[in-house]
């Protein structure tokens, strides 16, 4: 009962099993996963090194020319790896509940 | 080897299996050496360092990783072809399955021999009956000409895109593979021209694709049932392809299997590999004085040809199925094999009527098949002496068998 | 040297590995393949062996990856690899294909060190040219944490279980990086996903080698290791700061020791042994040596029965170092 | 008679477990009983799901569970992740892990049945556990007319050596608070399998 649309048949299947749509996990919605905790990053405190960026395991953390713009809450998983790897204590977790701007930016 | 006219030639098999590589001209050649296959590997290195062949040869360290490199560049739209031999076999059996879910068109020559324990370095057909549920399809050949030619055939059905498949081309370790025998090489031009270039359907090296992905329960049951349409679709193409192949060498091969002085046929054997030969002598004799006997030597053993063979045997009195190897605990494949297609024949119909059958076990570890022991499965089947519910071996040393 | 900024305008341009994966919230081995997809600037094809980043990655009919990807089976990414760069140079050769590309296998370290040690090996000796990548985890992470031939003396797996009669696994790891250095490939490194631009640098270097090339990455598995999911990038860099994951490259043979640790904060100077963090600060945060330890009012004490196995495993991270001092060439500090 | 009942969670979360302890407790009281997880590869967070048969006769059956007479949902989160409802029998019963109201369940699920639902994460916090797996298998040993001490003395044989007294301790206070939460529903009778409102 996992996020699927219709199963297909085996006709409607490429041959060899090939996977042509590339990145298409990004159907899977695994924010869900979070239990409990969630990402902001305070705008005013972010210098901008984007070492949560490089350290991210989805990824999940949204740059716009290479800036940081916040989070795809979509996909994080709540991990906290960039809480603990902000130099500038820019970003702390918050619970899941708390309302926040739409990618968690908070200018 | 400049060749004006099609010539015949004394190759063993392995120099023919490696003529056939050189006129496919595969892109890249794995090769990891096992008696008795080897001399087509070397035959064939020999030739690419001579410059006779454009292929890129891989000395793997093992025969899983010959199949494991076949398999990527075969998936990067390279033409591939490889060889191995019974442990070899086993040892890349698990990349076998893979490579036919993956329905790469990978070709390989299996110079058939017996599996270990003991180990034994001669011919039978335990190591391809090993294989027969691999997804691969599997050709059996008789002699250095059909080696040859199957070869060619094989590398053109696994590339056919309806088809879409590795195949494995059997020869007889030993008896094929390292004895010299006639044998006729198309020219190089009229080979080629057969091949074809190769328009690989897909590579990794030009699309973005995920290959080998991750199947829960929710879809490998379709992706398997997928390979087993590819299988169903390799009989009609086979017979095209032996059609386009005789028109080249002139060479009448036609449908899954040859059907020997079958027309009037009371009792017959089946058969696969070089023992057929030796048992189309002893039919010639005993036509001579005037029994009506006959054989089947098959070819296409995957996808096994159900119906053709239980309309060709339903004919014939009595039928005894020769096995090079035998399926422990139960009979010979090829009898399993026979038996089932006959089972599920309707009877009666074009006044068919149901054989008697009987297995023998023949040839294990490269024992030899001589022709008495054929004439005397001639004899007990036609005395109906041969049960269909018991094994019999041709040249076992048994107790109280009168030598 | 390519700066962060760089390789993030890399992946809002032409994204590679996305998210929507299964792999564990705080995974170390995404953090290894973002890194080298966007290193790599250039196109290639991956390689992956099964374990926990190709089970996660690619559960059909969604894939993660949107670079050319192929999986075949556990123990033969280096001879599949092998396969497609042979294939690559000779319809190269052909002019079949012209763009210049890279051949990039991900294994872990069961993948690497144990099942596929035979593939890989051959394939170095072969001298294909590809760049292989261990996400070396130190167990068997996908199939729930059973010892591997990477697996630290003294840790706790499935199937190195504590009792009466066990205490974690008894044998010491296998030094994977210095066997594959043994066949003469021109580039060989270990790196971890503690020290990005260390790893980028070495990423850069495995491409630009002629020939294979091999790079050891540290990657935590919160999980199998048993920590907090946030301290997956802290627990890396302690084990470099304690001399137990050194980082260092081998180029052509010579080998070049890259970080030669010094305490970066008080509390770790406070706990800096002779050449590095003492072992006990890296091992006591982490479950799978809990066995070790007790803890008493906040503070965790090795129990008296393991000290011996702890000063033991101090003196291997030691003794490890200083021949990895001389075979650097550095004279090794005479103790004061 | 046969109960069937699927557990809904994400990994990590203990409901593979709770699943155990219940079907050890059946079989303590004389039934036949199943309890498997759906296999796949667990990750912390992800969803899972878990099985229950419960029966008064042997059970032969080894196929998955499509009609559950019960549905335990541990984590409320997963009601907008996927179908828990699905398959779920007229006269079952859906039973949630959350403060917000039965009838609220209804209409998320468009469940018409029977709706149970149970704060079971204040409970947890109130006898200082992490997780609302135990306090649920409190709700659902009082469901099936299982005697508490039944359950505790197996939560018992299981985490005794794994948990310190202290922890151990909390469990059973855990157990408790579920058991006592749904003292006035009536109970399921077994023999006629029907979830008796």
């Amino acid at each position: 009962m996992m996020a699927k649309g219709k199963l297909k048949a085996w006709e409607e299947l490429e041959v060899g099993a090939v996977v042509l749509e590339g990145g298409s996990t990004q159907a899977i919605l695994t924010g869900g996963w979070r239990t409990g905790k969630k990402p902001i990053v305070d705008a005013q405190k972010c210098v901008n090194c984007l070492l949560c960026w490089i350290h991210c395991p989805e990824p999940a953390i949204v740059t716009e020319k290479a800036q940081m713009r916040g989070y795809d809450y979509a996909h994080c998983k709540g991990c906290g790896i960039c809480a603990e790897a902000c130099p500038s204590g820019a970003i702390s977790m918050v619970p899941e509940e708390r309302l926040v701007p739409k990618r968690g930016w908070i200018e | 080897m400049t060749v004006a006219m099609k010539q015949k030639q004394l190759l063993t098999g392995a120099e023919a299996v490696a003529q056939a590589w050189r006129q496919i001209d595969p892109d890249v050649v794995p090769v990891y050496p096992i008696t008795p296959q080897t001399p087509i590997i070397t035959t064939f290195s020999e030739m690419v360092a001579e410059g006779l062949a454009s292929t890129e040869i891989i000395n793997v360290e093992s025969e899983h990783s010959a199949m494991s490199a076949a398999v990527g560049a075969a998936s990067a739209g390279a033409r591939v072809a490889t060889a191995t031999s019974s442990q070899g076999l086993a040892l890349m059996l698990e990349i076998c399955y893979i490579a036919a879910s993956l329905r790469l068109p990978i070709l390989m020559n299996v110079g058939a021999r017996a599996l270990s324990g003991p180990i034994n370095i001669h011919c039978d057909h335990s190591d391809a009956y090993m294989a027969r549920d691999a997804g691969w399809v599997q050709i059996f050949t008789e002699n250095a000409q059909e080696a040859y030619d199957y070869t060619l055939m094989a590398q053109r059905l696994a590339e056919h895109d309806r088809v879409r498949l590795p195949v494995m081309v059997m020869l007889d370790g030993f008896t094929t593979t390292h004895s010299a025998d006639v044998a006729e090489i198309l020219p190089d031009d009229l080979a080629r021209q057969f091949i074809g270039e190769y328009e690989p359907p897909f590579s990794l090296l030009t699309q973005v694709a995920t290959i080998g992905p991750f199947d829960m329960p929710d879809y490998y049951f379709e992706h398997r049932r997928a390979q087993q349409h590819a299988l169903e679709q390799v009989r009609e193409a086979f017979e095209q392809i032996q059609r386009m192949f005789k028109e080249k060498s002139e060479r009448p091969y036609e449908g899954p299997f040859e059907a020997y002085q079958m027309d009037d046929a009371r009792t017959a054997l089946v058969v696969m590999g070089s023992a057929a030969g030796t048992a189309k002598a002893v039919v010639d004799m005993l036509r001579r004085e005037g029994r009506r006997v006959g054989l089947i030597k098959l070819w296409l053993f995957r996808p096994f040809p159900r119906a053709a063979i239980a309309r060709v045997l339903g004919y014939v009195d009595s039928v005894a199925v020769f096995d090079r190897g035998l399926s422990y605990g139960s009979f010979g494949p090829l009898y399993l094999e026979v038996t089932s297609a006959l089972y599920s024949r309707v009877w009666g119909v074009e006044n068919s009527r149901r054989p008697k059958l009987a297995n023998i076990i023949y040839g294990l570890g490269g024992r030899d098949l001589r022709p008495d022991q054929i004439r005397k499965a001639f004899d007990d089947l036609e005395a109906g002496r041969l049960r269909a519910d018991q094994l019999y071996y041709a040249g076992l040393r048994e107790e109280g068998d009168q030598r | 040297m390519i700066h962060l900024k760089e390789l993030a305008r890399r992946e809002e341009k032409t994204q590679k590995f996305f998210g929507g994966h299964g792999l564990c919230a705080g995974c170390g081995a995404p953090i290894v393949v973002r890194t080298v997809l966007n290193a790599i600037d250039r196109p290639m094809v991956v390689i992956n062996a099964t374990g926990c980043l190709e089970v996660a990655t690619t559960r059909f009919p969604y894939t993660a990856w949107s670079v050319p990807w192929i999986h075949v089976a556990f123990e033969n990414a280096a001879a599949v690899a092998s396969g497609i760069e042979t294939a690559y140079r000779v319809l190269r050769r052909k002019g079949k294909i012209s763009q210049d590309m890279v051949f990039v296998a991900f294994a872990g370290d069961g993948g690497t060190y144990d099942i596929g040690f035979q593939a890989l090996s051959g394939a170095l000796e072969r001298g294909h040219r590809l760049i292989y990548i261990c996400y070396d985890n130190e167990a068997y992470m996908n199939t729930g944490n059973q010892r591997s031939g990477a697996t630290p003396r003294g840790a706790y797996t499935a199937t190195t279980p504590i009792g009466s009669r066990g205490s974690g696994k008894p044998q010491r790891r296998k030094d994977l990086t210095e066997i594959v250095v043994a066949h003469h490939i021109p580039y060989a490194a270990q790196a971890s996903i503690s020290d990005w631009q260390d790893m980028v640098m070495k990423i850069e270097r495995a491409v630009a080698a002629d020939g294979p090339s091999f790079l050891n990455v540290l990657s935590t598995c919160t999980r199998g290791w048993g920590f907090p999911a946030e301290k997956a990038v802290k627990m890396a860099h302690l084990a470099v700061q304690s001399c137990y994951w050194p980082l260092y490259e081998v180029i052509d043979g010579a080998w070049h020791l890259s970080y030669e640790p010094e305490p970066r904060t008080a509390e770790e100077r406070a706990k800096w042994g002779r050449y590095g963090l003492d072992i006990t600060e890296w091992l006591k945060l982490q479950g799978r040596f809990a066995h070790l330890f007790q803890k008493k009012q906040e503070e965790i004490f090795v129990r008296p029965e393991h000290r011996e196995l702890i000063a033991e495993i101090q003196r291997e991270v030691e003794r490890d170092w200083e021949k990895l001092l001389a075979k650097c060439g550095r004279a090794i500090p005479v103790l004061a | 008679m046969m109960l069937e009942i699927r557990w809904h969670a994400r990994g990590g979360q203990g409901a593979i477990t709770v699943a155990e302890i219940l079907a050890a407790v059946a079989l303590r009281q004389g039934l036949y009983v199943q309890s498997f997880p759906e296999y796949g590869p667990e990750r912390s967070g992800a969803p899972l799901h878990a099985y229950n048969r419960i029966s008064d006769e042997p059970i032969k059956l080894h196929s998955g569970v499509y009609e559950p007479d019960i549905v335990v949902v541990l984590d409320p989160t997963l009601l907008h992740a996927e179908p828990v409802a699905e398959g779920l029998k007229t006269e079952g019963l859906l039973l949630v892990n959350t403060s917000d109201a039965a009838k609220e369940m209804a209409k998320r699920t468009g469940f018409r049945g029977r709706v149970l639902a149970i704060p079971a994460v204040q409970l947890a916090e109130q006898a200082k556990i992490r997780f609302a797996n135990v306090p649920m298998l409190g709700v659902l040993l009082r469901l099936l007319n299982f005697p508490l001490e039944a359950g505790q003395e197996e939560f018992q044989t299981v985490f005794s050596e794994k948990l310190s007294p202290a922890v151990l301790e909390a469990n059973l206070e855990a157990l408790r608070l579920g058991y006592e939460a749904v003292s006035h529903e009536s109970v399921v009778d077994m023999k006629r399998g029907v979830i008796a409102s």
